[in-house]
């Protein structure tokens, strides 16, 4: 007999596309998201294969322009922004606060098609003349380039207000509908950090949605908010973008930080270093977060006043960030470590965090910035952060939860394998692009000097390990689906609540009260009524 | 009169007083939100304001003064109208509770006529947004075209915003009308209410920076 | 969760009082305060906002959440205004 | 041992004079940098293989950070960024201020090319020269979109915007040819937006100045562009203040007219409306005439228009270097009579003289 899970209560397509389960809207969200980071994958190899060679290698630089663009707009805000909070938020956060759904759930849904709304936009404007800003949109450029820009932005500003909707849900649900005797410091970590970026999205997207708004109307209607000749100041919409886009870097990476605090407890079986250090920190990162975006500006004609604040302030998130790194490591110690698939990604993780965040803060060294801004070691140091840092978080995500979602197991084996690939594969495409910018490269270049070629090869070279990797993580991954043998409740023995349920969980998560009352990080005993229970392992026996 | 009708939540919620809490605090996000959104224009306003004080200083001078402040006046009534009709619903007194919204709604439209009227004006005199028009061929302060364009960026948008804030009440109160809202189910128009009061919050802001001082 | 206010004598004050503050507001407007003309009209707002806020909005009644939203969202608001003028201000030295 | 360096790292020669220190901070923060991934990833690695699950069911001890150890990490790590930040921030205000006797040289960006305008009133396209051991000061403006002036061997970079004046300076340290790149995306030929600086030996750049090479300045004198003939920037200038009028406010004798006289200002300080003072350096001067409400002089009412997108940055260095010139006083007119408060013979002077 199956069990009755949210996957086999109903099976008719108007019952998922019509959805308000807060787990099928997250499986929705995942669909999209893979969709997002394929198309933004194709066009990230394409941008590679042109650089193999100095000049026009297999495009034009109008469509090189076009394509660099669209693959910065669909990774960041089509993939990035909602990647880990729109999936596994939308799946987890209820579960793990014991809740039956998120406290909007129709809402929640508007916001998915809003998503999508907002993706088919940005995707029309690629055949409306395309759009060739970068992803940043700086006026005047912007505002007097002819191409689709009006389209694009719209489609930008839409998804951003799913961002605010389901950044508000999920406030309101950890606010309010946390299971009785589940306090705030008994929340899985995972939890705080979604909350924690909820509140980015909430409070900064809105200033993003604006400015965008005034990019179009300036660029379709001549209104002129940052038209030089009519007095206006590009200086100031840099002001309003980096004041979204600079706590957006947050809202990509703390989920991140969400899974790896997960990952690293599971899998050392240990209770974490510090768990309030932790999950304050992942609030240090959401409100200083918003003081830095100045870093952005430091050689863009801002006051010698203004930068120097900024540099300042940037300097003090950075130990936000250190805190969290330094309580994962020392969570290790003394645990009981298993190094399965996730745990090998949260170790990719760890080390090319580490090193784009310090590249980071070496950016916000005023000095050091002038030289390397708008070069390949800026490229090279975010790319660290989001591919390294998010999208290496978001493959540990979906490994860990794998056996959650589906109930199904993958093969180990090839996870080893394909994770050991994609971190060789990132670390040759991008540790040749700080040496780049470190010679003088500028980013968005069509053309190059050929003296840079042989560094092009290479990172061009370590692109296709990369894919290579993430096609067979999408090959064993999509077998597991089908075959995959039946992984049970809890395959990694983890104490979070997630897995105090079936999996895959029913529909209204819980077949019974399961009890809240204790430490999601504790492992200093066995857990009753599980394989843990030495009166089961008996039985068993 | 029917107020006693005892509401069951949603399926998700434990009880109605969870679900009007997850609803007020959805309301509060969402207006924090809306700080935010018209904080990115007040920001840029100001920052101009800073950047060419005279120019401003000319364009407040030339505003439409004595309709802008009249403007804050109906507003500041109809906040007061649609507060007091929350306090009448709660009570049980749903015909007065009605009378207050539609009260609302009236002066919120007087508002809308009356921004109409400026409007009309400023396109009469030749100003008009993105400084086009034959009143910057005589003004010519540097900047002077970036006060009218923001000009007609917050008060359009805070406009939109008013209009959205008319159709919600509407609902509320036809809502109201059919017995569908009473003291047990406040909450909902406290939402429209809230909401309503935000608008008026902006206008407050809005008065002095451009038409005041 | 929101204790209703029992009498609706403090909103008509509240009314009566934002009716007073607007027309001092504007009175102020035909005294030439020179520079201080705005921060003057500001302070007033503000008190009108507070008001609003607290009364008709019932902040004052209503949870820790709630407020804590709105201050977070006037701290942002505030120093993204604070640093975008300070750049402009400063710019020339 | 810092060539070593940048050779290991692919940085460019240094041939500026902030270009030492700079590589000296790079050097400090890469090698912490290394440093710190190593260790984090070196723990993890010993962690994984010293407590190595050995059953299933193995229980931990419980293992929490003390107060001590968290402190003590975050006043080490806070305190390295904040030295960075010291150190960086003490390089970054000596590449935003130009030394006081830097030569001037005014740059125009457009879609895809730099023009440069020399104090003796030449221009040249893309190629920027420059003697060895003096202090350069670039005055650069945008003609379309933002672009950026890059130039890696010497570890400077400054956005160009339309609509404002942004300054650079540089002091090169070696002879030779470096390249300019643009580094902010500014359309479809950005990437081939490149020029170069050749830096001369002071006798060498004698030699260039001499040698009359490069365009005399394309200033449309009225009848179009290369019009006012050749010489100086200063007598460039006075055909400019001619032709725009700005002589129909401002004197050069010392009269006070509409506007402040051009006489004894470059230099002077000067006592603004709101009670700021300011002293009338070129970025002063630039400012005014393309947001003359920006510093209004005491005493004097804002009549004057903004010269905003009408001036060339050729233009606008002609004015400057002009009003420089009457630093110490008038001096008397060469070639061109300036007819200082006829306003009829200001308007058709643009016929020339």
């Amino acid at each position: 007999m199956t069990e009755a899970t949210y996957l086999n209560a109903r099976t008719t397509i108007r019952s998922w596309v019509l959805t308000t389960d807060h787990k099928r809207i997250g499986i929705l969200y995942l669909v999209t998201l893979i969709f997002a980071l394929v198309l933004g994958g194709f066009f990230a190899m394409a941008l590679r294969i042109e650089h193999l060679t100095p000049g026009h290698t297999v495009m034009t630089a109008m469509t090189y322009n076009r394509s660099f663009t669209l693959h910065g707009v669909i990774m960041v805000w089509i993939f990035m922004i909602p990647s880990i909070p729109a999936s596994f938020g939308n799946f987890l956060l209820p579960i793990m606060v014991g809740a039956k759904d998120v406290a909007f759930p129709r809402l929640n849904l508007l916001s998915y098609y809003l998503f999508i709304t907002g993706t088919v936009m940005v995707l029309v404007s690629m055949f409306v003349g395309g759009i060739d800003t970068g992803w940043t949109f700086y006026p005047p450029y912007s505002s007097s380039t002819p191409t689709a820009i009006p389209t694009a932005l719209l489609g930008v500003f839409v998804i951003g207000f799913s961002t605010i909707l389901t950044g508000l849900n999920f406030v309101v649900t950890t606010h309010t509908m946390r299971h009785e005797g589940l306090g705030w410091m008994k929340l899985p970590l995972f939890v705080w950090a979604i909350y924690a970026t909820s509140i980015i999205q909430v409070l900064a997207t809105p200033v993003l949605g604006m400015v965008l708004l005034l990019v179009v109307l300036d660029n379709s209607l001549h209104w002129g908010f940052f038209d030089p000749a009519r007095g206006g100041d590009p200086v100031l919409y840099q002001h309003l973008f980096w004041f979204y886009s600079h706590p957006a870097v947050y809202i990509m990476i703390l989920p991140g930080m969400g899974v790896v605090s997960e990952v690293v407890a599971t899998f050392a079986r240990k209770n974490l270093y510090s768990y309030r250090a932790i999950a304050y920190s992942s609030f240090g990162l959401a409100f200083v977060g918003f003081l830095t975006w100045g870093h952005h500006m430091f050689v863009a004609g801002m006051s010698t006043f203004d930068a120097g604040a900024f540099g300042v302030l940037s300097m003090l998130v950075a130990i936000f960030s250190a805190i969290k790194v330094f309580n994962w490591t020392w969570t290790l110690k003394g645990g009981a470590v298993a190094l399965k698939t996730p745990l090998l990604y949260v170790f990719a993780f760890l080390f090319l965090f580490v090193f784009g965040g310090m590249t980071g803060v070496a950016v916000a060294a005023m000095s050091l910035d002038v030289h390397w801004h708008d070069t390949y070691f800026v490229v090279a140091h975010f790319h660290f952060i989001m591919v390294g840092g998010t999208l290496t978080a978001f493959l540990a995500a979906i490994h860990y939860w794998f056996p959650k979602i589906t109930g199904r197991m993958y093969s180990e084996r090839l996870g080893l394998l394909s994770a050991a690939l994609v971190f060789a594969g990132f670390f040759v495409t991008f540790f040749p692009q700080f040496l780049l910018g470190n010679a003088g490269m500028p980013r968005r270049y069509y053309d190059y000097p050929p003296q840079f070629q042989p560094l092009h090869i290479v990172s061009t070279a370590g692109s296709w390990v990369l894919a290579t990797g993430l096609l067979i993580t999408a090959i064993y991954l999509g077998h597991a689906l089908f075959r995959g043998h039946r992984a049970g409740d809890n395959p990694w023995g983890s104490r979070s609540f997630e897995w105090r349920t079936t999996s895959p969980p029913p529909t209204h998560n819980f077949h019974a009260t399961p009890p809240f009352d204790i430490d999601p990080y504790d492992y200093t005993q066995p857990l009753p009524g599980t394989d843990d229970d030495p009166a089961a392992e008996k039985e068993a026996a | 009169m029917s107020d006693t009708t005892v509401l069951a939540p949603q399926e998700h919620f434990a009880t109605i007083e969870q679900q009007a809490h997850a609803a007020r605090l959805g309301m509060w996000v969402f207006l924090a939100s809306e700080v935010l959104l018209f904080g990115a224009i007040i920001a840029l306003f100001t920052s101009y304001q800073v950047h060419y004080p005279d120019a401003f200083r000319q364009g407040v001078d030339h505003n439409t003064k004595l309709l802008g402040s009249i403007n804050t006046g109906v507003l500041l009534t109809s906040s007061t109208a649609v507060a007091c009709s929350v306090h009448a619903l709660r009570a049980g007194k749903r015909r007065l509770a009605g009378l207050l919204v539609a009260a609302t709604i009236a002066l919120g439209a007087v508002f809308l006529v009356i921004k109409l009227t400026e409007y009309a004006k400023h396109f009469h005199e030749g100003i008009y947004p993105g400084g086009a028009g034959s009143f910057f061929q005589v003004h010519h302060a540097r900047g002077l075209p970036e006060f009218w364009t923001l000009y007609f960026g917050m008060t359009g948008l805070h406009a939109l915003h008013v209009t959205i804030g008319l159709t919600v009440l509407g609902v509320l109160l036809s809502r109201i009308m059919r017995a569908e809202l009473g003291a047990a189910s406040a909450h909902r128009l406290e939402l429209g209410a809230i909401y309503w009061h935000l608008v008026d919050v902006i206008w407050i802001f809005l008065w002095p920076l451009l038409y005041l001082a | 969760m929101n204790a209703a206010p029992i009498s609706v004598k403090p909103i008509l004050a509240t009314g009566g009082a934002l009716l007073a503050l607007w027309v001092s507001s504007f009175a102020l407007s035909y005294a030439s305060l020179g520079t201080w003309a705005l921060p003057v009209a500001l302070a007033i707002a503000v008190v009108k906002a507070v008001l609003v806020a607290l009364v008709f909005m019932e902040l004052a009644h209503a949870t820790l959440s709630m407020k804590l939203t709105v201050l977070a969202a006037l701290a942002l608001l505030l120093t993204l205004m604070a640093l975008m003028v300070a750049d402009v201000a400063t710019r020339g030295t | 041992m810092i060539e070593l360096f940048r050779r290991l790292i692919f940085l460019p020669v240094g041939a500026s004079t902030v270009a030492d220190g700079v590589d000296a901070l790079h050097a400090f923060v890469i090698t912490a940098t290394m440093l710190v991934s190593t260790y984090v990833f070196g723990a993890a690695a010993w962690f994984t293989v010293r407590y190595r699950r050995k059953s299933d069911r193995q229980l931990t001890r419980r293992l929490s950070a003390t107060v001590r150890h968290e402190a003590s990490i975050i006043t080490l790590v806070l305190g390295t960024f904040l030295l960075w930040w010291v150190l960086g921030f003490r390089q970054y205000v000596e590449m935003v201020q130009p030394p006081r006797d830097s030569d001037v040289v005014y740059v125009e960006a457009k879609q895809w090319m730099w023009k440069f305008t020399y104090p003796d009133g030449r221009d040249t396209n893309d190629v920027l020269t420059v003697p060895v051991g003096r202090p350069i000061r670039l005055a650069m403006t945008s003609r379309d979109v933002i672009h950026s002036f890059y130039v890696p061997s010497f570890r400077i970079k400054q956005d160009v915007l339309p609509g404002r004046y942004t300054a650079v300076w540089f002091e090169a340290t070696q002879t030779g040819t470096f390249p300019i790149w643009c580094a902010e995306y500014c359309g479809v030929s950005h990437s081939r937006m490149r020029g170069e600086v050749v830096v001369l030996s002071q006798a060498d750049y004698a030699l260039w100045l001499r040698s009359g090479k490069g365009q005399t300045a394309e200033i449309d004198c009225g009848r179009g562009p290369g019009s006012c003939g050749g010489g100086d920037l200063v007598a460039i200038g006075r055909q400019v203040a001619l032709r725009r009028a700005c002589v129909a406010c401002h004197t050069l004798d010392g009269q006070r007219h509409v506007g402040p006289t051009w006489s004894g200002l470059y230099g002077s300080q000067r006592t603004l409306a709101d009670g700021r003072k300011v002293v009338a350096d070129d970025a002063y001067l630039t400012r005014s005439m393309m947001e003359p409400a920006a510093d209004v002089v005491a005493g004097y009412a804002q009549v004057m228009p903004t010269y905003q997108g009408s001036l060339t940055a050729a233009e606008t260095g002609a004015l400057v270097e002009l009003i420089r010139s009457l630093r110490d006083g008038p001096v008397a007119p060469a070639g061109v009579a300036l007819p200082a408060l006829e306003i009829t013979t200001a308007a058709d002077g643009g016929r020339g003289p």
